[in-house]
């Protein structure tokens, strides 16, 4: 069994849509983007994959409330994570080419993953 | 006696034509209309009692001077349109109405005072059937035109109001209908037609916007084309020295006046529409409501078909004939087919118009007595049923503002009285047992018998289930009920109604009373002209009406079904939305949405750009064949 | 009077009949799929539970043109079978079909509309089909009325295998099967829900059911004409043809409606010109 | 162009016979392995609370004051996870399923009889490393 | 009478499950298992259905959903909760978007347990479900609709 | 003169196996626009991993998706050796692949099987669920269970497969393949599937890399992706070729997955006969430290488990990154211009696993 190299690379926000512009110009597909929410910060790392399935990861911190710009302009697929990221974090993603406006999971639990998540009183807690 | 009555259907709307001229938009006026449209139906229904059972009659009225009255009107209306023609620069009216007006003139000078003729007018029961519908439908729907165009005025400020020439030239209309139904000159036929063109010229244009106004001269420039063609005939006649009336002229056959025939023929096929002149129909729908009710659905087109019918002998089994009745049979298809792709009603309407008249061209090109039996029917179902149509969509159309059938849904709770009579008139268009459907049955199997009748019964096979799917999808837009309307038929003026539910009335009257028109006056006529008769069976016709029976009845079921008391109310199924009464659900990305529904317009495969280019290819083809046909030979001999 | 009574024990034994043959049908198609299948009365069972449930509905107005339906089919069965005239049969018929649909039209559902307008596809698209069927019985034996085709002495299906060919073809869309089974088809899972009948329950879909019925023993008569020479050979071919629509059920992807339109018209067309055209051509010469 | 692929298969099925298995008119099919429902013997169990802090759905509850042991088998996935770890091996899986019932049935519960006094306490582990 | 034990009909909805159930209810309807043997038939269409079949626990978009097809069934009813996370919740019970069992939202009449239910016992299940069915339609003609 | 129609398609439909909604607009059945929206089937699985033991959280993994489910376990379980650095046994290995690639041939044959649904080729279904009993057969008598296995653990799996067994398996596999050639046969030439697969949802190569499609998806538009490559588990010692179509289209992506049914026979009956003898499991001692992405080839492409721990026995941060998630934008651009009727086809052809896209 082999075990893959995965380089993570921690960069400014600033320079994000450029550096996955010239991730895509390299030929890179954006394989997804996670996030994280360590130690009072947001991680959101975008993972990359060349045809010879080399992964690269570049990755930005985010304070809590700060915000990420979207890198739909360069890769059109990646509203999906962006949304996601809204939904689950709260975090703002600013620019998404499909926005679906925090209805992507409507959760009982108003950004669940978020560090400070915002509850919303359950309907019904009934259990048996 | 019948000559005065004839008179009488001739003058009489003429004299309300002058006064409706004359007097100011005061009640005076609606009722000189309503007095007159009650005496000229009651004139027709009249005409009816009394000579219903005694054949062809020929009536001799002196030629002149009512000859010479015609051709300064002639000359008057050529006067007109020349000076309209210069006015709105359409260079091809002014030379079309030249040449007609040149090749009449020669006619009058150089041979009319050679040809003798005695009968000038005649009755017969085809004109009968004719008269009872410019007569009944014809006056209901001037009667309906009173309220309705004061509504349109309303509605339409920016419009000028010019009643007194739209009523005027309605009733002048009327007159010149009767006036072709009872002509036998064959002049004196060309006159009244000539007048019908420019009535419905002048009324195409009544609104005076561009597009009226451009609508209005293609209208003109193709039945002056038709014109043209019955002026050559007449020259024909003029230089054969074949006989002039009507009577005459069909009895001589096909040797005598096959030319004549197919002149005219080619002159009712641009009157009735058919490919390919058929743009100019769909163009008059710009006209007020009424005036596509009157001429342009239920009498005017009528006269061409009504020509061609009455030359089916003569073109029955000949080339040329045939070339008519594959036109008629080719606009009935494609036309049917374009109408799938119309959600205005009126273009609908229009197309489906076209395409019954294409049903009658092709039972009179075919001529045989099956056929003539089939087409008289269907130009009474046709002219009750779509009359009603046109004039109901009016009515909602000055109530929803829209004539468009997408926008009629929940009609049937709006307006349950006039979606109810719609669905009388759509029904009585397409299904059985009513009307139209028996019709096309009797005219599929006048086709079948005749020689390459193939064609046609693929073409009326084809044709009809295209039919069935517009019309069906009308009828369900009117029952479908999307959101809790509330009833908004109190607005519509009492006359309007009661005109529908006379019109209604009618539809049904016709089809539970069709056995006996057709015995009384369809298959005597046939019996006259053909020698041979057609009939539907005894016990097909008892089947029929008891169908309709069962249809009529069937909605008392409604009163056990109709409480729900017992019965639970189930939501509509939305995928597992919840379903609102306003039919919103909650769509992708938080998005409130509507439920949309709409009908299928087909439009990849029935588009009308595509089919309208197929149809006119064709049919051109098969015109000039036709043309062709009779003057090779003529120029040969 | 012997017609009548005909008529009315169409009335009376098509559902039976035409029960069964759907249970059958659900047999042999479990069968071809490698499975037990239902049980032969399984289709009584399911239309007697349908009378059991509660009357529920959507619109009031849904269980009249359901019931129109219903009668209709019936009528224009037992018109059949009474050896009336084929073509008033047909018009019968499509006239019960457009009840349907007005019915799924007057419920006012998204998936009973679109089921909807695909039904008055497949009615536009077998219509042509169907008169023509007539017009080829006409051409053949001289008569439209169904008494005299069947008494034709000789195998119409000679006379008129072109026709044969294309009622069998356009057969598939009125039996609702695969792959014409574009307005409702008897299985679950497509993607307009249950078409015309989605909002239907209760005893409103077990009309529609019945109806279906008394369609397919229509169906079958028309199929019997064919046949009509030799009763032996008639309930063989018939067999036959019946056990055709289940294979081709089964051996196809359900087909998209432009498709369906398409090749029905172009099938129509073809084999009725090519058959008819002989009796045209005969004619003349 | 393959007009009709699937007529071999078809014909095949129709002449070959269905394939099912007829349940319930015959027993089910099942295998050693097959996990069906977890048994609990309560006699040996030393209440160490392993089954309780690894099971994945929280579906056991032990309780060592009470001496009970149950176990909601509407929760239970059967994942056996219990029965891997279980020192004393009291737990283990049946290829019997559960049947079905008519409303949510009380968890099923266990009191484990009081050891022999020298095994008091003994063999439990601290939990969870 | 009681055709209602001869025709059963269901609907299968996926509240919020791995899909392993679901796809053991579909299973059960192919070659191996055939429940069509039995007369059911799985519609999909709630306006068809007598035995509602759910599989999954409960979340948050879910519930809506679930009660609107609940309440579009006509008469006699019956939901089968097949499946642990429809019985209980399941091991989905802690997380944050789920309700627990179907019996949240809508009255239960069968549960079935089973991670992720087999073919067999979802058959055993409909049988269970056949029994409450006819109860019902019984209840209902007492009460004379 | 079309009018557009406005409908909801789902979350309850009988062609959606799970539940999604899509607004559908169309002009007569063409349509203009659909944009799905996901969330029926959220759970938040992934925070569990905060009150689980990261040795059992397997369990919970497995349940992502009862469809892919041992892949799942398995890509959880290299997530967390990841961390760790732990040696996982090379017989384990071996039978990790063995189960992943029986999980493959089931997840085809169910998928066939629905895409022949959604086409109204019912009995076309049957045969492919038919077909698939017998790979589950194999799954219950080697895990105990037939959907979701739990046979993969943390540091090897929880049990053995003899030799003879394997090969047994690889046997009846054998057997089996004139059968799944002729189901191959039937979706990849019948005209009738083909007129209904054809020309659909198409992708060009571009796109589909760019807009981040993985699995069959990408495969169909000739890009030879498959994660399968990259070695994990027993793969780097075993042979094989990913299937691979140019046309990018409906058909295409069914006719890539039904080659890779004999893909994975081939690869079963290649680590029958070179499955070495050993242990099956490592033991685990102490707590992860430090984060990993996963990855491994799904049935329906790449999905990747990343983990984040922090040295206690429960994990910062799960999350998975399934293929199917990543299929929504590819499925979004071949929804254009489709028919009504194509709908479900669209939709199944990137073989949704919602289960798996909203954990």
């Amino acid at each position: 069994m082999r075990r893959e190299e995965q380089p993570i690379e921690v960069i400014e926000i600033g320079s994000l849509v450029d550096r996955a512009a010239q991730k895509k110009v390299e030929g890179n597909r954006l394989v997804a983007i996670s996030c994280a929410a360590v130690e009072g910060k947001y991680e959101v790392t975008y993972s990359f994959e060349e045809r010879d399935h080399r992964f690269t990861n570049l990755r930005v911190v985010v304070e809590p409330g700060g915000t990420v710009p979207s890198v739909t302009p360069v890769y059109w697929g990646a509203f999906v994570y962006e949304n996601e990221i809204h939904d689950l974090f709260g975090l703002d993603v600013t620019g998404i080419n499909v926005d679906y406006g925090g209805h992507f999971f409507d959760t009982k639990v108003k950004h669940p993953f978020a560090l400070t998540p915002a509850t919303r009183p359950p309907e019904k807690t009934e259990e048996t | 006696m019948s000559l005065e009555l004839l008179l009488f259907l001739i003058l009489f709307p003429l004299l309300t034509a002058v006064l409706c001229l004359v007097l100011p938009d005061h009640p005076i006026r609606r009722w000189v209309i309503r007095v007159s449209g009650v005496l000229i139906g009651a004139g027709a229904v009249y005409l009816l009692v009394t000579s219903y059972d005694s054949g062809m009659r020929l009536i001799d009225v002196p030629h002149e001077p009512v000859g010479m009255i015609m051709q300064v009107i002639v000359l008057a209306i050529a006067l007109l349109v020349l000076y309209l023609g210069v006015r709105y620069r359409k260079p091809l009216a002014v030379g079309l109405i030249l040449v007609q007006t040149a090749l009449v003139q020669y006619f009058e000078f150089q041979y009319a005072p050679g040809l003798a003729m005695e009968a000038n007018l005649f009755v017969d029961e085809f004109s009968i059937i004719m008269a009872l519908i410019i007569g009944v439908i014809g006056s209901l729907i001037c009667i309906y035109a009173i309220s309705y165009m004061r509504c349109y005025h309303e509605h339409h400020p920016e419009i000028e109001d010019r009643r007194r020439s739209f009523f005027f030239i309605m009733f002048v209309f009327l007159s010149a209908m009767f006036g072709i139904v009872f002509s036998n000159n064959l002049l004196w036929f060309f006159f009244f037609w000539e007048v019908t063109t420019l009535a419905s010229f002048l009324l195409i244009g009544y609104t005076r916007t561009e597009e009226a106004t451009n609508n209005a001269f293609l209208a003109l420039h193709m039945n002056l084309l038709g014109g043209i063609g019955f002026a050559l005939a007449l020259l024909y006649i003029g230089v054969t020295g074949a006989p002039l009336g009507l009577d005459r002229l069909v009895e001589g056959g096909a040797a005598v006046a096959l030319v004549p025939a197919v002149l005219i023929a080619f002159a009712g096929l641009t009157k009735s529409a058919q490919l390919p002149f058929s743009s100019w129909l769909l163009g008059a729908m710009v006209a007020p409501t009424p005036v596509s009710a009157l001429l342009h659905s239920s009498t005017m087109v009528k006269a061409g078909v009504y020509a061609i019918i009455k030359f089916a002998p003569v073109l029955s089994g000949t080339v040329p004939g045939l070339m008519v009745a594959l036109v008629g049979g080719t606009t009935f298809f494609l036309a049917s087919a374009m109408a799938i792709t119309q959600s205005n009603a009126k273009r609908m309407l229009a197309y489906s118009t076209i395409a019954n008249l294409g049903l009658v061209v092709a039972c009179g090109g075919i001529g045989t007595y099956e056929a003539v039996w089939a087409a008289i029917l269907l130009i009474v179902f046709h002219a009750v049923a779509k009359s009603l149509l046109f004039l109901s969509v009016g009515t909602v159309e000055h109530q929803i503002h829209s004539r468009d059938i997408e926008d009629m849904d929940g009609l049937i709770v709006k307006m349950p009285r006039v979606a109810a009579m719609i669905l009388i008139g759509i029904t009585g268009m397409f299904l059985a047992p009513f009307g139209m459907l028996i019709s096309k049955w009797a005219s599929l199997r006048a086709f079948i018998d005749a020689p390459g009748g193939l064609v046609f019964v693929l073409l009326i096979a084809f044709g009809s289930g295209v039919t069935l799917f517009f019309w069906a999808k009308w009828l369900g837009r009117l029952i479908t009920r999307p959101l809790d309307e509330e009833n908004i038929e109190g607005r519509v003026k009492t006359e309007e109604i009661s005109v529908l539910f006379a019109l209604s009335a009618l539809v049904i009257g016709v089809c539970l009373l069709f056995p006996r028109i057709a015995h009384s006056l369809v298959e005597p006529y046939v019996l006259s002209i053909y020698g041979m008769v057609t009939q539907l069976g005894q016990d097909n016709e008892i089947i029929m009406i008891l169908m309709l029976a069962m249809i009529l009845v069937l909605p008392l079921t409604m009163l056990y079904f109709g409480n729900g008391r017992d019965r639970r109310k189930l939501d509509v199924y939305m995928s597992g939305r919840a379903t609102t009464p306003d039919m919103h659900f909650k769509g992708s990305a938080g998005i409130d949405r509507q439920l949309s529904l709409h009908n299928y317009y087909l439009e990849g495969y029935f588009g009308e750009g595509k089919l309208m280019r197929i149809g006119v290819a064709v049919s051109v083809l098969l015109v000039l064949t036709m043309l062709e046909l009779i003057v090779v030979p003529g120029v040969l001999a | 009077m012997i017609a009548w009574l005909y008529g009315i024990a169409f009335v009376i034994l098509a559902p039976l009949l035409g029960g069964l043959v759907a249970g059958i049908d659900r047999r042999v198609t479990a069968r071809m799929q490698g499975r037990v299948g239902p049980p032969i009365l399984q289709s009584f069972y399911d239309v007697g539970k349908l009378f059991e449930k509660e009357r529920a509905y959507v619109r009031a107005s849904q269980n009249f043109y359901i019931l129109g339906y219903l009668i209709f089919i019936a009528f224009s069965g037992a018109l059949f079978f009474a050896g009336g005239d084929l073509l008033l049969v047909i018009f019968a018929l499509t006239l019960s079909h457009i009840f349907l649909v007005i019915g799924a039209y007057s419920v006012t559902s998204p998936y009973a509309l679109i089921g909807a307008e695909r039904e008055l596809i497949q009615l536009m698209a077998v219509e042509p089909m169907i008169i023509l069927v007539s017009v080829g019985f006409y051409l053949a034996s001289g008569s439209f009325y169904v008494s005299e085709i069947a008494a034709y002495g000789g195998p119409l299906i000679l006379l008129l295998p072109g026709v044969f060919i294309g009622f069998f073809y356009a057969l598939t869309m009125k039996l609702r099967k695969s792959p014409f089974d574009i307005a409702t088809c008897h299985h679950a899972h497509q993607e307009i829900v249950k078409g015309v009948t989605t909002e239907f329950s209760g005893s409103t879909l077990g009309m529609v059911e019945i109806a279906h019925w008394y369609e397919a023993v229509l169906l079958i008569g028309i199929t019997w004409l064919f046949f009509a020479w030799n009763p032996l050979v008639a309930v063989v071919a018939v067999a036959l043809v019946y056990l055709a629509e289940i294979f081709i059920d089964n051996t196809t992807a359900r087909a998209k409606w432009g498709f369906a339109l398409g090749s029905i018209w172009l099938v129509t067309l073809v084999s009725t010109v090519a058959n008819l055209a002989v009796f045209y051509i005969g004619g003349m010469a | 162009m393959g007009l009709i692929t699937i007529a071999k298969t078809i014909s095949r099925n129709v002449f070959g016979g269905p394939a099912t298995r007829r349940y319930p008119a015959e027993p089910a099919k099942r295998y050693d392995l097959t996990r069906g429902r977890l048994v609990f013997e309560p006699e040996n169990c030393r209440l160490c609370r392993i089954c309780m802090l690894r099971c994945p759905t929280q579906a056991i509850v032990v309780e060592r004051k009470e001496r009970t042991w149950e176990i909601d088998h509407f929760r239970c996935i059967t994942c056996g996870n219990c029965v891997d770890l279980c020192p004393a091996n009291v737990l283990h899986l049946e290829p019997v399923y559960r049947e079905p019932e008519a409303d949510r049935p009380a968890k099923e519960f266990h009191r484990i009889p009081e050891p022999p006094p020298e095994n008091a306490d003994a063999g439990c582990e601290t939990p969870g490393v | 009478m009681a055709y209602m034990k001869r025709s059963p009909w269901i609907i299968h909805y996926d509240g919020s499950s791995c899909n392993g159930c679901d796809i053991e209810v579909l299973a059960c309807l192919t070659p191996l298992y055939d429940v069509e043997r039995f007369g059911i038939i799985n519609t999909g269409n709630p306006k068809h259905a007598d035995i509602f079949v759910v599989t999954g626990s409960v979340n948050e978009q879910g519930r809506q959903v679930i009660r609107n097809i609940y309440d579009q069934m006509p008469e006699p009813k019956v939901v089968a909760a097949f499946g642990i996370c429809a019985c209980s919740g399941g091991i989905f019970r802690e997380c944050y978007n789920v309700d627990g069992g179907i019996d949240q939202v809508i009255p239960v009449d069968v549960y079935i347990p089973g991670c992720p239910v087999r073919p067999e016992q979802i058959i055993d299940g409909i049988v269970r479900a056949l029994g409450v069915l006819e109860e019902k339609l019984a209840k209902m003609k007492e009460d004379g609709r | 003169m079309s009018k557009q129609i406005v409908i909801p398609f789902g979350p309850q439909h009988p062609v959606l196996p799970e539940p999604i909604h899509l607004d559908l607009v169309m002009e007569d059945e063409r349509v203009v626009e659909a944009l799905p929206s996901i969330g029926y089937v959220h759970r938040g699985l992934e925070k569990l991993v905060e009150k689980r033991d990261f040795r059992d959280f397997v369990y919970i993994a497995e349940r992502i998706c009862g469809i892919c489910s041992f892949i799942h376990g398995m890509t959880y379980c290299h997530a967390v050796e990841g961390v760790m650095d732990l040696p996982v046994p090379p017989r384990a290995n071996y039978l990790r692949t063995v189960w992943s690639e029986l999980s493959r041939l089931h997840s085809h044959l169910l998928w066939l099987g629905l895409m022949a649904d959604a086409m109204g080729f019912e009995s076309l279904f049957m045969q492919s669920w038919r077909l698939r009993e017998h790979v589950l057969d194999d799954m219950e008598e080697t895990t105990g269970n037939r959907v979701i296995q739990g046979s993969c653990k943390v540091g090897g799996v929880r049990r053995d497969i003899s030799d003879a067994k394997l090969r047994e398996i690889a046997d009846g596999l054998e057997e089996l393949r004139p059968q799944l050639e002729d189901l191959r046969d039937v979706f990849v030439r019948d005209s009738s599937v083909r007129h209904r697969l054809g020309g659909l949802g198409t992708l060009t190569e571009q796109q589909a890399w760019e807009l981040g499609a993985v699995g069959p998806v990408l495969r169909a538009c000739g890009v030879a992706n498959d994660i399968r490559q990259t070695g994990y588990a027993a793969y780097d010692e075993l042979d094989f070729t990913p299937a691979v179509e140019t046309a990018g289209d409906c058909w295409a992506r069914t006719a890539v997955r039904a080659e890779e049914l004999f893909t994975s026979i081939d690869l079963i009956q290649q680590a029958a006969e070179k499955i070495p003898e050993g242990p099956i499991e490592v033991k685990v001692t102490g707590n992860p430290k430090g984060e990993f992405y996963a990855r491994s080839e799904q049935p329906r492409g790449e999905v990747i488990h990343y983990v984040k721990a922090n040295g206690t026995k429960n994990l910062v941060r799960f999350r998975v990154r399934t293929p199917t998630f990543s299929n929504i934008a590819p499925l979004v651009v071949s929804m254009k211009g489709i028919e009504l009727a194509d709908v479900p086809v669209v939709v199944l052809s990137i073989d949704p696993c919602i289960g798996c896209a909203e954990r």
